[in-house]
């Protein structure tokens, strides 16, 4: 039987058989096991075997190894600039700037500052669902200590022109950070271009393995940071606990493969989601939410009126894996905020699917999927009540 | 701590199969339907009965919905088949939800699906 | 040539064959590679191996799944355990409880507490290196919010009458946090018989891979805990962040194992390490830190009179891998604030070396280790200055 | 950002072969030695010489300390052999930490090799 067509990549990548391949020889009998903190040679080799994934990790966007900090994942990368920044600043309070469609991991950070008492000017999107840099500027005070805007929008794929909020931030001495979860190793990121101070992302979405991430922190100026985790002082003192080896490596390796053909990659895959988008065409009425560009290359956010996505989605069972909304917040019901935000009703956002492709999907992939997805369509839309088709979008 | 959405073996064959989903055959007897609709519950139930001697000769259903919205009207349809009219319009919501192990957030859905019933039960003592 | 003999268990132990075998086959082609939050058929694949996972970690310390929590190590669960207790019960201090001889991830936690206006009581242990339940009971008073108390020490092997202390707390309603990195999988835990309300604990210490953690959270009644970062809501929003399938896997197959002949290898590899104490015999003037009873069995912490430990370290380079001091701030040369606390001077601590020995260390290797460490110390007391063995100690 | 700790291949050869190392033979000439200690920055350095025909005809150290402190003493005891006594107790110790790599932190412990040098001066000018 063939398996289910995987266009989940969004919400994670799957392994790249390289990047299993090292991580196997790592965690094998002649693997570098010794606690990398440790002071003997086979400390030291692991340590050096990290160090090499730190390069890779850095050369991915432009930092140089100094610069990166290995973490869990981005949303601890994410809740350590933000409120590692913010907390190092101020102990009671300051203003700082962030938007309605960010992810979860960067809403509820800001969130968690709001509780500790700093204001929070959340900007609402255009209607194309963008950032746009004269909002940011008009959002900035005096006293506003941090911007938080991401690259790359994990349900919809749009981008923002996050050089152009640097050159404001950095002529205000404000501090950058990016979430460029969605856009590292699949668009180019260039950390030192786009004047940012600090910039989260994480292995999984780029094909590396689950549980490890970065934090790209800016050398000069260095923003200081607070701790999430305090303890042995790993990662300059400031993400403590024992470095995970196999993970650093097969980040590394990811980063890698990713740099290697970034552009011809991105190219493919803009061109799958295209050819995806047009065979969905007969089940209009139909739409795209937030397809403008500047986009990631591997997404597409479709609603189909009269259809209500988690019956969709079962539909689609053993056919396609995708996400109604976040991943993250698959498990709850609610309407996706980042759809709202865009001015979808909840209905709307409820009809809406995301699709996202990636390395290992093929044009076969795609064609398969759109077949499976116009059938459930039609199915779905034959039993529903007459005029849900109008009502429902 | 992670929860696994699931469905009930009898939500997958339910949804999957459908039985009694789409529109009322022609046939002898009286046609009567219910109707309600809560889209900020996300549901939308439809009944389409044939009444013929006294009993529901036939009945289909139509939704928009949660798979387990789905399921429960397609099971409701199969077993109004034979009842009476009085019989017919008779659920009990909590019952039913707990029958397909749906999740206790949605029984709201199901009491849209109810208040089509009661529709029903409406357009048929109306119509006597 | 045969590698050098790794007695370094307490830094990190090596990998088993086993737990790198089911990582394998989770980051292999067949594995669950989607996002375990994400609701389609995949993602449910990738939560039921979490879950086994889960169960199996639950059962190595008599816990039920629903109360284990996954982070990144230990000191991720020490830090949510103390800072999180504390942070959610109280915004603007408190009194806390907590020892000397903690590893720096209680420590540390513990200073950032004091920053944010938490008054901590800090007990020294007795002269065996054991913290006296008497002395938690002393120390109590009616603000007091937490205790945390390390079951076995990672220096000196040293274990706490962890029961008694939780009745202590218990009876004042008291938290207890627990930090069992060193003991879980190695000897008995019983978080139930401990009253304990959160214990820490981590894979690499056991078997499992770096890089992943659990905290327990006693389920009645259950402590209040703020996060440490926010975002998706996994782990009943206590710790968001992408779950790692492949780490939680390795994780619970460790615990299994550990589980399945805990006592039989407590056994083999405290008649190892009392081996090893009788083969360094022949160093005299040799004192050990931290000998008593109870102890975790595979750690063994010997000073040797006229001794340097980082001339010591690297002469033993390619014979043995082992330690001075804490292997997570090996690279600082500080003399150990744990030794330091058992009344040890400076130089005592310098002249100290932490051996531990664990589940694949055989009788050949600790001969092999011992005839090594006679001969560098034999070498290196022949070249220090006359009166150094009279001195140094 | 993790700093591997690291040793020159320089200290470790001379750490491991520690050449003249120990007690210093017998020999023609007159013996003098220095010595210098600082237990709290780790190090406890002493240097045995043999002065024969206005050279340094043969030398030995013995040290307590780190490895970079040993190997140190070896590379200085190694480079006294025919000097004369006044250029044998000339060192420059930022130099000599430079030329074995030895972290900044360490510097402290040069400097109680450079002291033990003083103390051999001493010893070699009281005896003139
Ligand atoms: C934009 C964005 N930020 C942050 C995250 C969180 O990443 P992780 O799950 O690795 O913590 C994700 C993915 O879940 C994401 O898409
Ligand atoms: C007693 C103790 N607590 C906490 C830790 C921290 O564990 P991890 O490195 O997994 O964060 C360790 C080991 O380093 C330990 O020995």
């Amino acid at each position: 039987m063939r398996r289910a067509v995987y266009l989940d990549y969004a919400a994670s990548s799957p392994l790249h058989p390289e990047v299993a391949a090292a991580m196997a020889i790592c965690l094998g009998p002649q693997g570098p096991h010794a606690n990398p903190s440790a002071g003997h040679a086979e400390g030291r080799r692991a340590a050096e075997a990290i160090e090499q994934a730190r390069a890779s990790v850095a050369g991915l966007i432009g930092a140089r190894p100094e610069s990166i900090l290995f973490t869990s994942g981005a949303t601890e990368s994410d809740n350590l600039a933000i409120l590692g920044a913010c907390r190092a600043k101020a102990n009671h309070g300051g203003h700082v700037v962030t938007s309605r469609v960010e992810h979860r991991a960067v809403i509820d950070a800001f969130r968690q500052l709001e509780r500790e008492g700093f204001q929070v000017s959340w900007l609402k999107p255009t209607a194309d669902g963008r950032i746009d840099p004269a909002q940011v500027e008009a959002a900035l005070r005096p006293e506003t200590l941090l911007v938080s805007v991401m690259h790359g929008n994990n349900e919809t794929g749009v981008m923002n022109e996050v050089a152009a909020i640097g050159a404001i931030c950095r002529a205000r001495e404000v501090l950058l950070h990016v979430d460029a979860a969605q856009s590292a190793g699949r668009v180019p990121v260039d950390v030192a271009g786009w004047n940012a101070d600090l910039v989260a992302f994480t292995a999984h979405k780029l094909g590396g393995p689950k549980g490890i991430g970065a934090l790209y922190v800016r050398p000069l100026p260095r923003p200081v940071l607070q701790p999430l985790q305090f303890g042995g002082g790993q990662e300059h003192g400031l993400r403590s606990g024992t470095l995970a080896t196999h993970q650093a490596v097969g980040f590394g390796v990811a980063c890698r493969i990713a740099a290697a053909d970034l552009m011809t990659e991105a190219t493919r895959v803009r061109a799958l989601r295209e050819k995806l988008w047009r065979l969905l065409q007969p089940a209009a009425p139909l739409w795209r939410n937030g397809g403008g560009e500047p986009s990631l290359p591997g997404i597409l956010n479709v609603g189909f009126a009269g259809i209500e996505g988690e019956s969709l989605l079962l539909d689609l069972e053993g056919a396609v894996c995708a996400s109604s909304g976040s991943a993250c917040n698959a498990a709850s019901a609610e309407p996706s905020y980042v759809l709202r935000a865009l001015g979808l009703s909840d209905l709307g956002c409820q009809a809406s699917l995301r699709l996202s492709v990636g390395r290992f999907t093929a044009e076969r992939d795609v064609d398969e999927a759109a077949g499976a997805i116009l059938h459930a369509l039609e199915r779905l839309r034959g039993m529903a009540p007459p005029g849900a088709l109008e009502r429902v979008r | 701590m992670t929860g696994v959405a699931r469905y009930s073996e009898a939500v997958r064959r339910l949804f999957t199969t459908a039985p009694r989903s789409g529109f009322l055959p022609d046939g002898p007897g009286a046609r009567r339907h219910g109707e309600a609709m809560a889209l900020d519950r996300a549901a939308w139930v439809r009944f389409d009965l044939r009444l013929h001697e006294g009993r529901v000769a036939d009945a289909r259903f139509r939704a928009w919905g949660c798979p387990h919205l789905i399921a429960a009207c397609a099971l409701v349809a199969e077993r109004m088949v034979g009842q009476t009219p009085a019989e017919a319009v008779v659920l009990d919501p909590v019952a039913l939800a707990r029958e397909l192990a749906a999740p206790p957030e949605k029984l709201g859905r199901f009491l849209v699906l109810e208040d089509a019933l009661h529709g029903l039960a409406a357009g048929m003592r109306e119509a006597q």
